[in-house]
């Protein structure tokens, strides 16, 4: 019988997914056993015309990482989707658009001015910006579309399942194609997580106390940690209230706060808002200005509380930007 | 009345829509009695009641945005008379981050406000209702859920020129 | 604290206000409300002397009735001195609005202006004192001063203080007394000031209350067109009608600067001050509130606090004090109705409030207005008293008291 | 009882539009909402109609129930404040579970406020549709009956409290009464005489303090405070502060003789009872009939308990009862009662910030309080009513709305203050034979005898002046003498009068008193913007606060009469009967819960629960909720950062279907 075959592709992302899949170990060697990978760009030499040349559905599943920025990331992202079974969006960026979906603060014109112009490191007195076509010893050469939108891949093709984290840790990795290998997959839609938040998992859990209100933030390399106790007993924004667990709390073991990258619960709709409501509310102070006086200490909500979901937050993107490329 | 007149003039046919959340024991009530004094105000505001200001989850307000909404108004008791001790004070909490927040996603800052209203005031529910209205109104639409269809715009071509092409592949066969 | 642009609602209506469309606006609205108790008529000065009272003129206004008040001469008793307003217990602006507005009309349909009057108006409108005074002459008292007198023409520079001289502290002799007062005391504190000269014409709050409004308008576009040529930080006057027109009703023509009247803005700087009155006066002083500093401004302790400043003083109080204070009848126009009033029968206020202050026993009769100078001071002529009795502004005995270092 | 809902049924709604007479249909387009909603999908009747309200109205939604075997029900019409209950019910009794309904507010929050049919009607129609989306996410929900404490806590001894406290006691039930003064009787245990009656305040009131002070069902807490209030209806916690009066109540006879016995051979300091117009001594009874009959020593001015110095001559007197206790501390007493009544009264205007009008200036000039006590028998002057120096009045001012009808004071009517000036008029008229000036604005006498009380003065000679007093001063034309001139235009005459008098009476309002602002924060109750207690329903609830077992009753919700009060208090002892008498409470079920399998146990919600309804289960690492102290307000829900937390009746899905459906785009022909 023929092995099920299994593509990895990746689009905005750093990689870091693709080296989540060689953290398998050992454990990958087992799995080449079992299936046979038909498109991993990263590892091996495969082409975009073999996987074309492929009937419909027959790749049993896709793990697509990175969110989705440019035409030629859509063009293949449709295409397997075509050809696939399951389409799994395999870490934060794919899942919740991710680091790269921060851009959505920004307006395309202001990224490239930025990128190619004003960046500190930039050497372009010609102010010289991509082009989309170029003709090089006759040669036509052309880039793909830069959207003005960054788009966590469910935005853009219908995803079966989801397989969290930046990156996903090589245990979620491993459950989740034995899951798809045995064929004991739930309803379609699922992220292949624990559906409970991060503390659930935390060895600090038990130290913090149940009357905590906070009257100073610190951000982590402001203050010592105490390797023991709850980090927002410290002081210190945690967002594994309001993550999801899985990754056997990780950061909070190495001593860095959860920042969020399993993305919310089933039962919340934007993870920022939630992570914004719980921790306000048990400020200490009432007026309005020592209020703002102890969230001042949160230099950058939107960066802070959406770090790997911003694309798939309720507002998705700065409202105010425009579409027109401007 | 001047307001309700005013909606209907400039910027065509728009009016701004605002969705309220006003707390059962003050703000609502205010707003039953500025309808018990036959006081007139502008009609843009549309009414969740919920038990307290307190149960304002930020959710709520990014959901009425983003689904058009051009504001949301925020009632409850004034500080020291929540009929639950403290929980307009945890709504003033998180709305004063979120305001943060909503400015730094490109909202105007009148376009979310808190009032505290007591069960007497309906006169200042009129006052407030009227207020928004017009400030709103002098900011224009926010229109999120045609922002998010001019964004998607962009991939749409694409979306259809690989399900065209999929169609003709399947007419082919 | 009473600058108009911190406190919109002391604006008074909008321009364009006259008895026809009164009821229409917010002010209006208020005289709907009025429930004729009557406190206006029985708080009035000359409520007694009136054919319709206050109350009256309001039902009247009701029912569409006003043209038989404005056959009447009522309104032309009013002396402006806000009583009427300030217990209103409807709070109507019967002062601010109500009454100039039916004043103006009566002046109109008037079949003679009382002369007085109207050669001071017109004295106003040609020469920019009510007096009649060469204009060139304005800035003359500052010659008198042994005090320096800055004049922003000359200086050329910001300064922080803008001292509004105005008319009876220009030109007539008690007045300049005021002045060089209020000049030796600002050197004394080392205020940056400047006064405008001959630049400077009156404010015109004699014509604001007599609503001539053709008057006022023009004074206060003269008087924004100048103020707008200088640069300085607030407007300090020692007129308690160039205070009040400043901050009721310049603001409907635009004007948005702090402004202060001298007593309460010595009064902030009292603490600075004390030390340097080191000459005692010995003398028991009854201190009268004029009613733009008093009643509309709500300054009562400031001139008290002054006076207990000065070594030596000891203030006694007449019967009507504070809100309830007598006016000297001098607003409104009241200033050259005297003759008028006489040939009517009717009491002169100012008697009527000298009689209250030597009922105190006190040697000093202390003021804040420099009209109270001269109404007062001939009004003791007129009424006997045993023991001798002066008029004297606040700032006239801060700067007896003041030594120099 | 309601019948449990079969799984997996399909949605099927009724909907219906009030006209409310014509108050919702005159302004808003019934017909087309109805019309618009029966096109949305799972409705399945969709109608208006007259009154909804109405028995017809509530048979209809029972019948189409049973018609179309519907199993949600919408009702636009007026507030759910008003009606919810009701259309709750019908929606039981065609036997479905009430909660499976849900109600718009088409009139308060729409017909009322708006007068444009077209946009009323759009409203209207989002509105009905938000609750059309929420309905089909309801939940069948069981009302929660907990058990309630049978005692009631009253707080304030005037007669308002007192009656109250009687109605209750007589009907076997426990009552707490708190006052704060070392008596009960409140303002009317200083009044003379009562109108329209002309009876006397002590004969009627004292009969009643004597029944509350020996009632065997009444605990009877004097001199004390209410510091501390915890828990719910049926439950609520309270800690009553006993201040000490250095006598043992228990000892104390009220005999007199440690105060006859007392160091201090004359009264030598203000007596708060008589406002100041006496004397007392340091170890003092209020009045005569104070209830409890017990002396009280006030520490700021005995020597023993300022010095420790005295030769206590009041201790030698009390003799073998020992009853005094110069080391007695304040004790805090908590108890538990069901449903509690506030009776807090009034404070009278002061009457100094009418600065013309020379109180506290002139002597003569006294407030009607004074003059009340000026009239008692019982008084400072055995009810010699004579000026400060001792002269008999020939002439007397009364000014009513003083302190009233104000827009620089208190703009109320304070209700009681014409028909107080005409029987002081009476009264000092009958006692002095002065000739009496009322000033009044407008004559204000409803209620039962009370015109005819108003003819009778008049015909006894009182002269009334309409016309608001502009200024009161020393008469200049004779010197020293005391006489007072008041001024004000008659104005039925349209004259200025000068009337010389020797006293003025200021005929003070009533106002919220600033000191019962703790009670009211304690007690969680609204209050107007003027400071009166806050009725849960003018018309409908007035003796009702927005908290459950809580009522209010008197002068505290705004100025009344003896008679009013009296009636109030009745009633809001009735209704706090018909709570504690039921031996349980039902509670809205709109409390929240915690899914144990979802809760990750990070205890964000604790600490933000004011009733400490949630806690942290050390054994299962998770947080829980007592639903018994939830009181339903939702903050943890909205806080909870996983989403583990769900509020009945207010689920976020619930609320995010009413946004929904409040903004879809819309097309109304």
């Amino acid at each position: 019988m023929a092995k099920p075959k299994i593509a990895i592709y990746w689009c905005s992302s750093c990689g870091g997914c693709e080296e989540a899949v060689v953290d398998l170990a050992e454990d990958i060697l087992d799995l080449v056993q079992k299936i046979d990978i038909v498109l991993w760009p990263v590892a091996m030499d495969f082409k975009k015309k073999d996987v074309e040349s492929m009937s419909d559905k027959s790749i049993v599943a896709t793990l697509l990482n990175g969110a989705i920025r440019t035409s030629e990331q859509e063009e293949m992202v449709h295409m397997l989707r075509r050809k696939s079974v399951y389409m799994i969006a395999y870490g934060a960026c794919s899942h919740l658009g991710g680091i790269p979906s921060l851009a959505n603060q920004f307006s395309r014109e202001q990224i490239l001015k930025f990128v190619y112009e004003d960046g500190p490191s930039d050497v372009n007195p010609e102010k010289t910006r991509p082009l989309p076509s170029y003709v090089d010893n006759g040669r036509d050469l052309t880039l793909p579309k830069f959207r003005n939108v960054v788009r966590s891949l469910d935005q853009v093709v219908d995803v079966d399942y989801y397989i969290p984290g930046c990156p996903p840790t090589p245990e979620i990795t491993k459950n989740a194609i034995g899951a798809l290998l045995e064929g004991k997959l739930p309803p379609k839609g699922t992220v292949l997580a624990p559906d409970i938040a991060l503390c659930d998992e935390c060895p600090r859990k038990e130290s913090k106390p149940t009357d905590l209100s906070f009257t100073e933030f610190w951000r982590p390399h402001q203050k010592e940690i105490d390797t023991e106790k709850c980090l927002l007993a410290q002081g210190i924004i945690c967002m594994g209230p309001a993550t999801r667990a899985g990754c056997g709390a990780l950061c909070t073991k190495g001593n860095m706060p959860c920042s969020g990258c399993f993305g919310p619960t089933s039962r919340v709709r934007d993870q920022g808002a939630k992570i914004l409501s719980s921790i306000c509310s048990n400020i200490a102070p009432k007026e309005d200005e020592q209020i703002d006086k102890v969230l001042a200490k949160i230099p950058d909500p939107v960066g802070t509380f959406y770090r790997y979901g911003l694309a798939h937050s309720i507002l998705r993107r700065k409202v105010s930007l425009p579409t027109n490329g401007e | 009345m001047e307001n309700e007149n005013k909606n209907k003039s400039g910027n065509g046919n728009w009016s701004p829509r605002i969705v309220a959340f006003f707390c059962n024991w003050c703000t609502y009530t205010a707003a039953d009695l500025a309808g018990v004094s036959r006081m007139k105000y502008a009609p843009n505001t549309r009414i969740i009641r919920l038990m307290c200001s307190g149960r304002v989850d930020p959710q709520f307000i990014l959901e009425a945005l983003a689904r058009g909404a051009d504001g949301v108004l925020i009632g409850g008791c004034h500080p020291g008379d929540c009929h639950y001790v403290e929980g307009n004070y945890k709504c003033l909490r998180r709305f004063r981050m979120l305001k943060r927040m909503l400015v730094d996603m490109g909202i105007e800052d009148k376009r979310v406000r808190l009032e505290w209203i007591s069960a007497a005031e309906g006169e200042k529910v009129k006052r407030v209702v009227n207020e928004m209205v017009a400030e709103i109104q002098e900011l224009g639409p926010l229109g999120i859920p045609k922002k998010f269809e001019e964004w998607d715009k962009e991939i749409e071509d694409l979306k259809h020129e690989i399900e065209n092409k999929e169609k003709e592949e399947v007419a082919k066969q | 604290m009473i600058s108009t642009v911190e406190h919109p609602e002391l604006t008074v209506c909008k321009l364009g206000t006259n008895l026809d469309n009164l009821l229409e606006q917010p002010e209006g609205q208020r005289i709907l409300s009025c429930i004729q108790c009557g406190t206006c008529a029985g708080t009035c000065p000359y409520g007694d002397y009136m054919e319709y009272s206050p109350r009256k003129i309001i039902a009247m206004l009701r029912r569409g009735m006003i043209d038989e008040v404005l056959q009447s001469d009522s309104m032309l008793k009013c002396v402006a001195c806000y009583s009427c307003m300030i217990k209103c217990p409807r709070g109507i602006k019967l002062s601010d609005v109500l009454l100039p507005l039916v004043k103006e009309q009566t002046l109109i349909r008037a079949k003679e202006m009382p002369a007085e009057l109207q050669h001071s108006l017109q004295n106003t409108l040609r020469y920019g004192n009510p007096m009649g005074e060469s204009s060139r002459k304005r800035a003359a008292w500052t010659a008198k001063s042994k005090a320096p007198v800055p004049i922003m023409s000359e200086i050329k520079r910001p300064v922080d203080v803008l001292w509004f001289v105005e008319c009876y502290t220009s030109f007539y002799n008690r007045g300049q007394d005021n002045s060089c007062a209020v000049a030796r005391l600002f050197n004394a504190l080392g205020i940056d000031f400047a006064i405008l000269g001959n630049e400077e014409k009156c404010a015109g709050d004699c014509g604001q209350l007599t609503w001539e409004s053709g008057l006022f308008e023009t004074l206060t576009d003269y008087n924004m067109v100048i103020f707008k040529k200088y640069k300085f930080n607030k407007i300090v006057t020692g007129d308690p009608h160039a205070f009040n027109a400043f901050r009721i009703r310049y603001p409907m023509y635009g004007f948005d600067y702090e402004v202060w009247h001298t007593t309460p803005f010595l009064a902030e700087y009292v603490d600075k001050l004390k030390p340097k009155l080191k000459k005692p006066l010995n003398l028991t002083v009854t201190y009268h509130d004029s009613c733009c500093i008093g009643r509309r401004a709500g300054f009562y302790d400031e001139g008290r606090t002054l006076l207990k400043a000065i070594p030596g003083v000891k203030i006694v109080e007449m019967v009507h004090n504070r809100m309830n204070s007598i006016c000297c009848g001098g607003g409104g126009g009241g200033m050259w109705l005297d003759t008028y009033f006489k040939q009517k029968d009717m009491e002169r206020l100012s008697e009527r409030r000298v009689k209250e202050a030597i009922a105190t026993g006190a040697d000093v009769l202390a003021v804040s207005c420099p009209y109270e100078i001269y109404r007062f001071e001939d009004a003791l002529k007129t009424i006997p008293h045993e023991k001798p009795m002066v008029v004297r502004d606040v700032v006239e005995l801060l700067a007896e008291s003041l030594v120099e270092e | 009882m309601p019948t449990t809902p079969i799984k997996n049924e399909p949605v099927k709604i009724g909907y219906y539009i009030c006209h409310c007479g014509t108050n919702i249909a005159s302004v808003i387009d019934v017909d087309a909402v109805a019309k618009y909603i029966s096109k949305l999908p799972n409705v399945v009747v969709s109608r208006n109609y007259k009154y909804m309200c109405s028995d017809p109205g509530q048979k209809l939604i029972e019948d189409d129930i049973a018609k179309y075997q519907l199993n949600r029900i919408v009702v636009a019409a007026c507030s759910p404040l008003l009606h919810e209950t009701t259309f709750r019910n019908a929606t039981r009794k065609g036997g479905l579970n009430p909660f499976y309904f849900q109600m718009v507010n088409v009139r308060e929050h729409n017909a009322w406020v708006h007068s444009d049919r077209e946009q009323a009607t759009r409203k209207a129609i989002e509105l009905s549709r938000a609750a059309v989306e929420r309905v089909s996410l309801h939940k069948p929900l069981e009302i929660r009956k907990l058990p309630i404490n049978p005692n009631v806590l009253i707080v304030g001894g005037g007669i308002a409290g007192i009656h109250a406290a009687l109605v209750l006691a007589n009907a076997g039930k426990h009552v707490y009464l708190v006052e704060r003064e070392p008596t009960i009787g409140g303002h009317m245990a200083k009044f003379d005489k009562t109108f329209p009656t002309l009876d006397c305040a002590a004969c009627v009131l004292t009969p009643k303090m004597a029944a509350v002070g020996k009632h065997p069902n009444i605990t009877l807490w004097t001199y004390s405070d209410v510091v501390k209030v915890d828990g719910y209806v049926g439950n609520y916690k309270v800690t009553v502060r006993r201040r000490p009066r250095y006598v043992i109540e228990e000892l104390c006879t009220g005999c007199l003789e440690c105060i006859d016995a007392c160091i201090y051979k004359e009264p030598k300091f203000s007596d708060e009872f008589n406002l100041g117009l006496g004397k007392r001594k340091p170890v003092y009874i209020p009045f005569a009939q104070a209830i409890p009959s017990i002396a009280t020593i006030d520490a700021n001015t005995c020597i023993e308990l300022k010095t420790g110095k005295c030769k206590k001559t009041c201790v030698d007197a009390c003799g073998d009862r020992k009853a005094i206790d110069f080391k007695q501390k304040e004790e805090l007493k908590e108890i538990t009662v069901g449903a509690v009544i506030i009776t807090t009264g009034f404070k009278t205007f002061d009457a100094r910030r009418i600065l013309y009008y020379g109180y506290g200036v002139y002597p003569n000039v006294i407030t009607s309080l004074e003059a009340e006590r000026l009239l008692n028998a019982a008084g400072p002057t055995s009810g010699e009513f004579l000026t400060r120096d001792g002269r008999k009045p020939k002439q007397i001012a009364i000014i009513h709305c003083v302190g009233s009808r104000d827009e620089n004071t208190n703009k109320w009517c304070s209700r009681v203050c014409c028909l107080y000036s005409l029987k002081l008029a009476h009264l000092i008229h009958e006692r002095t034979e002065a000739e009496v000036f009322n000033f009044y604005i407008d004559m204000r006498t409803p209620g039962k005898s009370m015109e005819e009380f108003y003819n009778r003065v008049a015909e006894e000679g009182v002269n009334f002046v309409r016309g608001r007093v502009a200024d009161i001063y020393p008469d200049p034309s004779d010197g020293s003498t005391g006489h007072l001139v008041v001024q004000a235009e008659d104005t039925l005459l349209g004259k200025i009068l000068k009337v010389p008098v020797d006293m003025v009476v200021l005929s003070v309002g009533l106002e919220p008193d600033p000191a019962s602002e703790n009670i009211r924060k304690m007690f969680n109750l609204s209050c107007g913007s003027e400071g009166w207690f806050l009725e849960r329903h003018p018309k409908l609830a007035p003796v009702s606060s927005f908290n459950e077992g809580i009522f209010i009753a008197g002068c505290c919700q705004g100025p009344k009469d003896i008679p009013d009060t009296v009636a109030q208090a009745g009633a809001a002892a009735a209704e706090a009967f018909s709570i504690i008498d039921l031996g349980n409470i039902e509670i809205e079920p709109n409390t929240a819960y915690i899914i144990e399998s979802e809760c990750s146990g990070c205890k964000s919600c604790i600490p933000l629960c004011p009733y400490s309804a949630i806690s942290f289960d050390t054994e299962k690492h998770k947080s829980v909720i007592n639903e018994a102290l939830c009181k339903g307000c939702g903050t943890c829900v909205a806080a909870c950062p996983s989403g583990s937390i769900v509020q009945n009746l207010f689920e976020d899905e619930e609320i995010i279907s009413e946004i929904n459906g409040l903004l879809e785009p819309i097309e109304v022909k």
